[in-house]
């Protein structure tokens, strides 16, 4: 009873959806590494992409949340979808999956997982002593020209080098027409 | 050691002109040959004039170390850019400046990538230059490297016979001495206490016993590897006989001293009770290598191979001269030093003419060369009765010096050296006589003897061995002035 | 300038500056060379013998010297010294080399390496005339080797043919191979005596000054100098071979001049020799062995050079004989020294003329010379006559004063066996000679046996003597494809001996002749005084009594109508074959080389260089690129098993970690 | 303490995110599923940093500065990327990364 007026409490809400959010992101996660048809993959990117989003609305930053679902959703996943689209027709039989290295990787990916929350475990996190609360847009427009206008360069001269470098890589190397 | 600043700066000039020659070339096109050799021949004409203009103008008189040029680098580091001229490096920077200019003559003839073959070549002498007149340990052993990398290019590219492998066997030797030579260095440095990399004030500190004892033996083994020390010879010929003629030029007659003069220059220099223990493992060495050398030659069938055989003979009195350890062997191994690489050019100069025509270097293919080349074969002659210890060439009383030293010094192994001579006689003279004697092959009568152009090279050569063949003093005279203080010093 | 000073140093100088512009600049052009090298060689004749004139008399040797290079210990003066022995041998060398270069013109006009033929020449001469007045033992080493050079050059002057390029070759091994005593001599005596000064050293060995063991150790060790270039046993070998080179190249070098300049160090510093007995006695050993081994192989030549060849060596041992000889008995180098003097004229003389018969038939066997009618050619006959007569001693040639003079000092000697030897010596030396001159003035009948049998001689290197004289010779008459004809050709007996090759024979013939008479001014000016030499009777009778029956030995055997041509020593085969084998020393040498330094250092040598040495290294390298091979396994090239093992790692290091905490 | 509001909660959601990403790494044979595994791990680390933004940064802007980075990168990453595998693609005819194995030693 408790339970049920603490759910529909604001708090109690906000929990439910953040649950979902986190639901979403992981299945969207599961379903991007283990579906065999590569569209579905892409899916399940563009689902967790949003979960993420969503995390980052939770986290006080709707700025960033609209960025993520624009670039990450709006370009790198329709990208992907042009490079499928280009490569390997769909309609030919996938190799079978081969146990051996499904294991390795479990144990892999589990090594590094143990080890990162045994690091999140043993760590105790500090915030700093003094805090600004100013989390609005306007601020960080501000910082991204002033403070870290370096980052946003740097940013800017990647892209174009990384567009150059697609361009000259795709084209099918030197002579190709 | 006194330090007389340049009034303008020579040494750098010296070391610069390559570097400008080298980029001008970057923007030049390979179609304009013409250009490229002439710029080429500019850049080193002006090393060449300014070498000559040390070697003439240094006071020897006043003595010490002049035209001196010192700039901070890294202050933190100790790294000063720190370069001038004495009695002992003189005349090895004369001898870089007369075997680059006649090597780009030489080379005059060459049609293929003429553009980089002259690029790695000016890079190869900018290297030269700056490790004969360093002062600084880190700037020595950066040039030396710069001397050594050109090397395994100009060879992997424009080299015959073997030339993968050589050009591997060679870089990989010589990479294992700069391996030897590092960690013996940075001891020097770490334990000098000063934190300086200036050899003139390395040399004051007085290092402990052992270490002198392990550096000298790391720097002795590092450099000898580049100087042919025996056992450390064998990529010598393989190299020389791969290499294109201006390479084994420059190859043999300096890159090879740039590794006994470090011997002197810091393994000496640095750790005199190191020498002093190490002094009889370097005299047996020197001699081993002088006695093998004229007999492992007496059995090649290369022409190049026999060159380069007779100079690991050659640079064993180097060695040799250096381990007695007194005024006569060093004025003698610095001498020899110089004598050898103006022979050793003119060896493989003429050499050179003669495979680029007839493509071959087997002694039993030639033969009757004076007829054909009259002028050519008198070239190789002279080199060789030079090698053969002729009076009248400088390396005769290069080998005088060293041998008078050594039989004072270590009795035996003296002896075994002169009585090498005879051998070496018969080994230049059983070429001289397969390769230029006898009756011509008639596949190569037709071709043309060298032409007065391409003569002048080699005749530069002739014209300094005889000088100082004729005139040792004013080669000995100038090398006294820093061997006298050097050994005072030890 | 002292003028004593400007004409050594012209001495000097100018022939090198000949040499150096036919070099560089005329050798394709003759006429001009020949005018380079005679204007290089007339002008330092003049000056040799003015200065003969100018200082007959001198009592102090004249010295200069100038520093020519000073390290710490070895300290090399570059100098002159003029004294009454370098003086007679300067004017020696400045006139037979001035005389041979006339000759040369006549015989070696036409030849394609005319020019380089002149610089050469000139190149000895220069380094002749260096070494003869050389104030330095350093320095006279230096000239030593230089002359050494030239007679390099000059042996292997035809280099087409094999057998000269190896001649050359050899000679100049052989020679280093004594040089290198030589110089070790030299380096001890720096170490040990701190000076080469030649007439420092002859003070010091004279005062005792110097420890005993040093002077015969190093002089022994100059002595195989010495035995290198004068040819003495065992390294004699080179000087027969040395005949490939033009026949006046072997009167100048290899005769009269070069092959002297052993002996001449020897009297050069015969003060310092004489002080060690042990050495002298060694050297008379050495010389009187090398004597008798060269006459009898003279015996059986047919080659005329080579008989001259081998008198050359048996009369060089025979100065030696006579200078160590006075050294045991207290004696003066003025017996050597004469006979060296009086050599220098008759033998240049003997070579000359048999260059003259070679030029004119192209051969150097005399048995075909004599049949192709050598007698005909008067002047060179006649004078070949005079000077194998003052070979044998017979007055009142040359030879005949100072052979005697060399026995007089042998006979000294408490041991009589040196003497009887140098008599046998003597015997052989008038055999051998007379059976030339028999040989070329009798010849026998066209139907003759015996021309069967000397037509085609023995030759040592298996290439065809008589083939290879015909290459220089006359190019037309044989059928062969040498190209180095003299141009001059045909056998006509209207061609005789050119004025330019005949006029140095009446020159030294005239030489031949006088110098003997000229015996006790020469002895006054060398040792300022004269002592009378009492000749005993028994002496001078012998000597002349062999040398007369080596000549009628050969009248028996070559000369008389029924003569059989058969030299007695064929009625023993086994010693005939052992003389024509040169005592088997040519082959031991050879042996030696082959086994020794081919078969043994050489070649295991290089086995070690490509085996072990080089194999040790790329044993190193291959095992390096094995090693590489062998864990190159694990690069599967399969991305993400490398990925997988890098975070597993990773990981694994990081959770190590963290537990510590 | 809302769940929501927890650093710890959002560090673990990237850490899963972390893991399967990897997993896809690790696993997957198609590159084009690397990519999209990379993308996930991308993710997680910039989740990463808004969270640290969020709960322990003095300034509120760092983090989210850091995760406009991270996604300009990976638009950047994905276009080389795609473009790498299409060239793959054409030489190999395949975009499957086990037949890539051109570096064997």
């Amino acid at each position: 009873m408790n339970l049920l007026s603490w759910l529909i409490s604001p708090p109690g809400v906000a929990t439910v959806a953040f649950i979902l959010v986190v639901v979403v992101t992981i299945l969207g996660a599961l379903i991007a590494v283990s579906a065999r048809n590569i569209f579905h993959n892409v899916l399940g990117l563009v689902l967790a992409l949003i979960g993420v989003a969503g995390l980052f609305l939770f986290l006080n930053s709707p700025f960033v949340a609209m960025m993520q679902i624009l670039i990450y959703v709006g370009a790198v996943c329709i990208a992907i979808c042009f490079a499928i689209m280009l490569s390997e027709p769909m309609y030919l039989p996938k190799p079978p999956r081969s146990s051996f290295k499904t294991l390795g990787a479990v144990i892999g990916a589990g090594t590094v997982f143990a080890f990162l929350v045994l690091l999140t475990k043993k760590t105790t996190w500090t915030p700093a002593p003094e805090r600004s609360t100013d989390w609005s847009v306007t601020t960080m427009g501000h910082y991204l020209l002033t403070e870290y206008v370096l980052i946003f360069e740097v940013i800017s001269l990647l892209l174009l080098v990384a567009m150059l470098g697609a361009i000259v890589i795709a084209r099918g190397g030197r002579g190709a027409s | 050691m006194t330090e007389h600043l340049a009034s303008f700066p020579y040494l750098s000039c010296m070391l610069l002109s390559p570097v400008a020659g080298l980029f001008i070339l970057l923007f030049l096109k390979e179609e304009q040959r013409t250009l490229i050799r002439g710029v080429s021949l500019v850049s080193a004409g002006m090393a060449f004039a300014l070498s000559i203009y040390t070697f003439v103008a240094y006071d020897k008189q006043l003595g010490g170390l002049q035209f001196v040029e010192k700039y901070e680098w890294v202050k933190g580091f100790g790294i000063t850019y720190f370069v001038g001229v004495e009695g002992m490096n003189a005349p090895l920077l004369l001898l870089t400046g007369i075997v680059i200019f006649t090597g780009v003559l030489t080379m005059w003839e060459l049609q293929d990538r003429v553009k980089e073959y002259f690029i790695f070549q000016l890079a190869l002498v900018t290297g030269v230059f700056g490790v004969f007149m360093s002062y600084d340990l880190f700037f020595f052993f950066l040039f030396y490297e710069i001397a050594v990398v050109p090397m395994y290019i100009l060879i992997l590219i424009w080299g015959s016979t073997r030339k993968e492998y050589a050009a591997m066997k060679l870089t990989l030797y010589l990479m294992a001495g700069s391996g030897l030579i590092i960690p013996g260095m940075l001891l020097l440095y770490s334990s000098s206490g000063i934190a300086t990399f200036n050899m003139v004030a390395l040399h004051a500190v007085q290092f402990s016993p052992w270490i002198q004892k392990v550096v000298f033996v790391l720097l002795l083994l590092g450099f000898g590897v580049l100087a042919a020390v025996w056992p450390f010879h064998t990529w010598s010929p393989v190299g020389h006989v791969a290499a294109p003629t201006a390479v084994s030029m420059l190859h043999a007659g300096v890159l090879m001293k740039l590794g006994s003069f470090a011997i002197l220059r810091v393994a000496m220099y640095l750790c005199p009770q190191g020498f002093q223990y190490w002094a009889e493992f370097m005299g047996l060495l020197a001699a081993v290598g002088i006695v093998y050398g004229v007999f492992v030659g007496l059995a090649q069938t290369d022409l190049k191979y026999v060159i380069g055989y007779s100079s690991v003979s050659h640079m064993g009195i180097v060695g040799l001269g250096l381990a007695t350890g007194t005024v006569d062997g060093l004025n003698g191994a610095v001498f020899q030093m110089f004598a050898h690489g103006v022979m050793t050019a003119l060896f493989f100069s003429a050499v050179g003419f003669i495979y680029d025509r007839t493509h071959t270097r087997e002694i039993h293919e030639l033969g009757g060369f004076s007829k054909i080349m009259p002028v050519a074969s008198a070239f190789f002659i002279t080199a060789a009765l030079c090698g053969a210890g002729v009076p009248g060439m400088a390396s005769f009383w290069a080998e005088l010096l060293v041998l008078i030293a050594a039989v004072q010094v270590f009795p035996v192994r003296g002896l075994a050296a002169i009585a090498a001579l005879v051998v070496g006689a018969l080994f230049a003279l059983r070429v001289v006589q397969n390769t230029f004697f006898n009756k011509p092959n008639p596949k190569f009568v037709h071709f043309e003897d060298v032409s007065p152009f391409l003569g002048l090279p080699r005749m530069i050569l002739i014209g300094f061995l005889i000088f100082f063949g004729i005139f040792p003093q004013t080669m000995v005279s100038l090398i006294k002035t820093s061997i006298v203080p050097f050994i005072k010093g030890m | 300038m002292d003028p004593i000073l400007l004409g050594c140093l012209l001495c000097v100088i100018l022939p090198l500056v000949a040499f150096g512009l036919i070099m560089i600049f005329t050798w394709r052009r003759p006429n001009l060379s020949l005018a380079i090298s005679l204007v290089a060689s007339t002008i330092p004749l003049i000056i040799a013998w003015t200065m003969l004139f100018k200082l007959w008399g001198i009592k102090e040797p004249l010295i200069f010297t100038f520093n020519w290079l000073v390290s710490d210990l070895v300290k090399v003066p570059f100098g002159f010294l003029i004294d009454p022995v370098s003086l007679i041998m300067l004017v020696i060398v400045a006139t037979i080399s001035w005389l041979i270069q006339i000759y040369s013109i006549g015989y070696m006009g036409g030849d394609p390496g005319f020019g380089r033929y002149y610089a050469d020449l000139s190149l000895f001469a220069m380094s002749m005339l260096g070494l003869v007045i050389s104030s330095g033992l350093l320095q006279l080493y230096v000239f030593w080797e230089l002359v050494g050079l030239s007679s390099y050059l000059l042996i292997g002057f035809w280099y087409e043919k094999f057998s000269a390029s190896e001649a050359g070759k050899k000679a100049f091994v052989v020679t280093r191979f004594g040089d290198v005593g030589f110089f070790m001599g030299l380096v001890f005596l720096t170490i040990f005596f701190g000076s080469l000064d030649i007439a420092g050293l002859n003070a010091a060995a004279a005062s005792d000054k110097m420890p005993p063991w040093l002077i015969t150790t190093s002089a022994l060790l100059i002595f195989c100098g010495i035995a290198g270039k004068s040819a003495q046993f065992p390294i004699h070998v080179w000087l027969p071979d040395a005949m490939e080179g033009p026949t006046p190249v072997s009167a100048l070098l290899h005769s009269a001049t070069m092959v002297a300049a052993g002996v001449y160090l020897l009297t050069r510093i015969f003060p310092f020799m004489a002080a060690s007995a042990t050495a002298m006695l060694i050297i008379l050993a050495i010389a009187t062995l090398t004597m008798i081994l060269s006459s009898t192989i003279g015996m059986v030549a047919t080659d005329i050079k080579q008989v001259w060849a081998y008198s050359t060596v048996s009369q060089l041992a025979f100065m030696a004989m006579g200078l160590s000889a006075a050294g045991l008995a207290h004696g003066t180098l003025f017996a050597g020294y004469f006979h060296l003097t009086t050599h220098a004229a008759f033998k240049a003389l003997l070579f000359l003329c048999a260059g003259a018969f070679i030029h004119h038939f192209g051969t150097n066997n005399f048995f075909v010379m004599s049949k192709e009618g050598g007698r005909k050619l008067t002047i060179p006959m006649v004078t070949v006559t005079i000077a194998a007569l003052a070979l044998c001693g017979i007055f009142p040639m040359a030879g005949f004063f100072s052979k005697e003079l060399i026995l007089g000092t042998l006979a000294h000697l408490d041991n009589k066996i040196w003497v009887l030897l140098g008599l046998f010596g003597a015997f052989l030396t008038s055999y051998y000679t007379f059976r030339v001159i028999f040989v070329m003035l009798f010849p026998r009948a066209d139907d003759h046996p015996a021309w069967e049998q000397y037509w085609e001689e023995p030759e040592p290197h298996g290439h065809g003597h008589g083939d290879d004289a015909h290459g220089h010779g006359h190019g037309d008459a044989h059928a062969h494809d040498d190209a180095h004809g003299h141009g001059h050709g045909g056998h006509g007996d209207s061609h005789g001996v050119p004025w330019v090759m005949s006029f140095p024979l009446l020159v030294l013939a005239g030489f031949t002749l006088v110098l003997g008479f000229l015996q006790t001014p020469l002895e006054t000016f060398l040792l300022g005084k004269s002592e009378p030499h009492e000749m005993s009777f028994v002496l001078l009778a012998s000597a002349v009594g062999v040398a007369l029956a080596g000549i009628g030995m050969a009248w028996l055997d070559w000369g008389r109508k029924t003569a059989s041509w058969q030299g007695f020593i064929k009625q023993i085969p086994a010693l005939e074959t052992f003389f024509i084998q040169k005592w088997y020393i040519d082959h031991f040498w050879r042996w030696f080389l082959d086994t020794f330094i081919y078969g043994v250092f050489s070649k295991w040598f290089t086995y070690n260089d490509r085996r072990v040495v080089d194999g040790g290294v790329d044993a190193v390298a291959f095992s390096c690129i094995g090693g590489g091979r062998w864990l190159s396994f694990i690069q599967t090239a399969f991305l993400q098993f490398n990925l997988l093992f890098m975070v597993v790692v990773l990981a694994a290091v990081g959770i190590y970690l963290l537990m510590g905490r | 303490m809302l769940l929501f509001n927890q650093l710890e909660t959002y560090l673990y959601v990237a850490l899963v995110l972390f893991f399967i990403g990897l997993y896809g790494v690790l696993a997957r044979r198609n590159l084009i599923a690397i990519l999209i595994s990379v993308e996930l791990i991308l993710n997680a680390a910039s989740l990463n940093f808004m969270a640290f933004n969020r709960f322990l940064a003095p300034h509120p802007a760092v983090g989210q500065v850091i995760a406009l980075f991270i996604m300009a990168v990976a638009a950047a990453e994905a276009a080389i990327a795609l473009s790498i595998i299409i060239a793959v693609y054409r030489k190999l005819k395949s975009v499957n990364v086990e037949q890539a194995t051109e570096l064997r030693g």
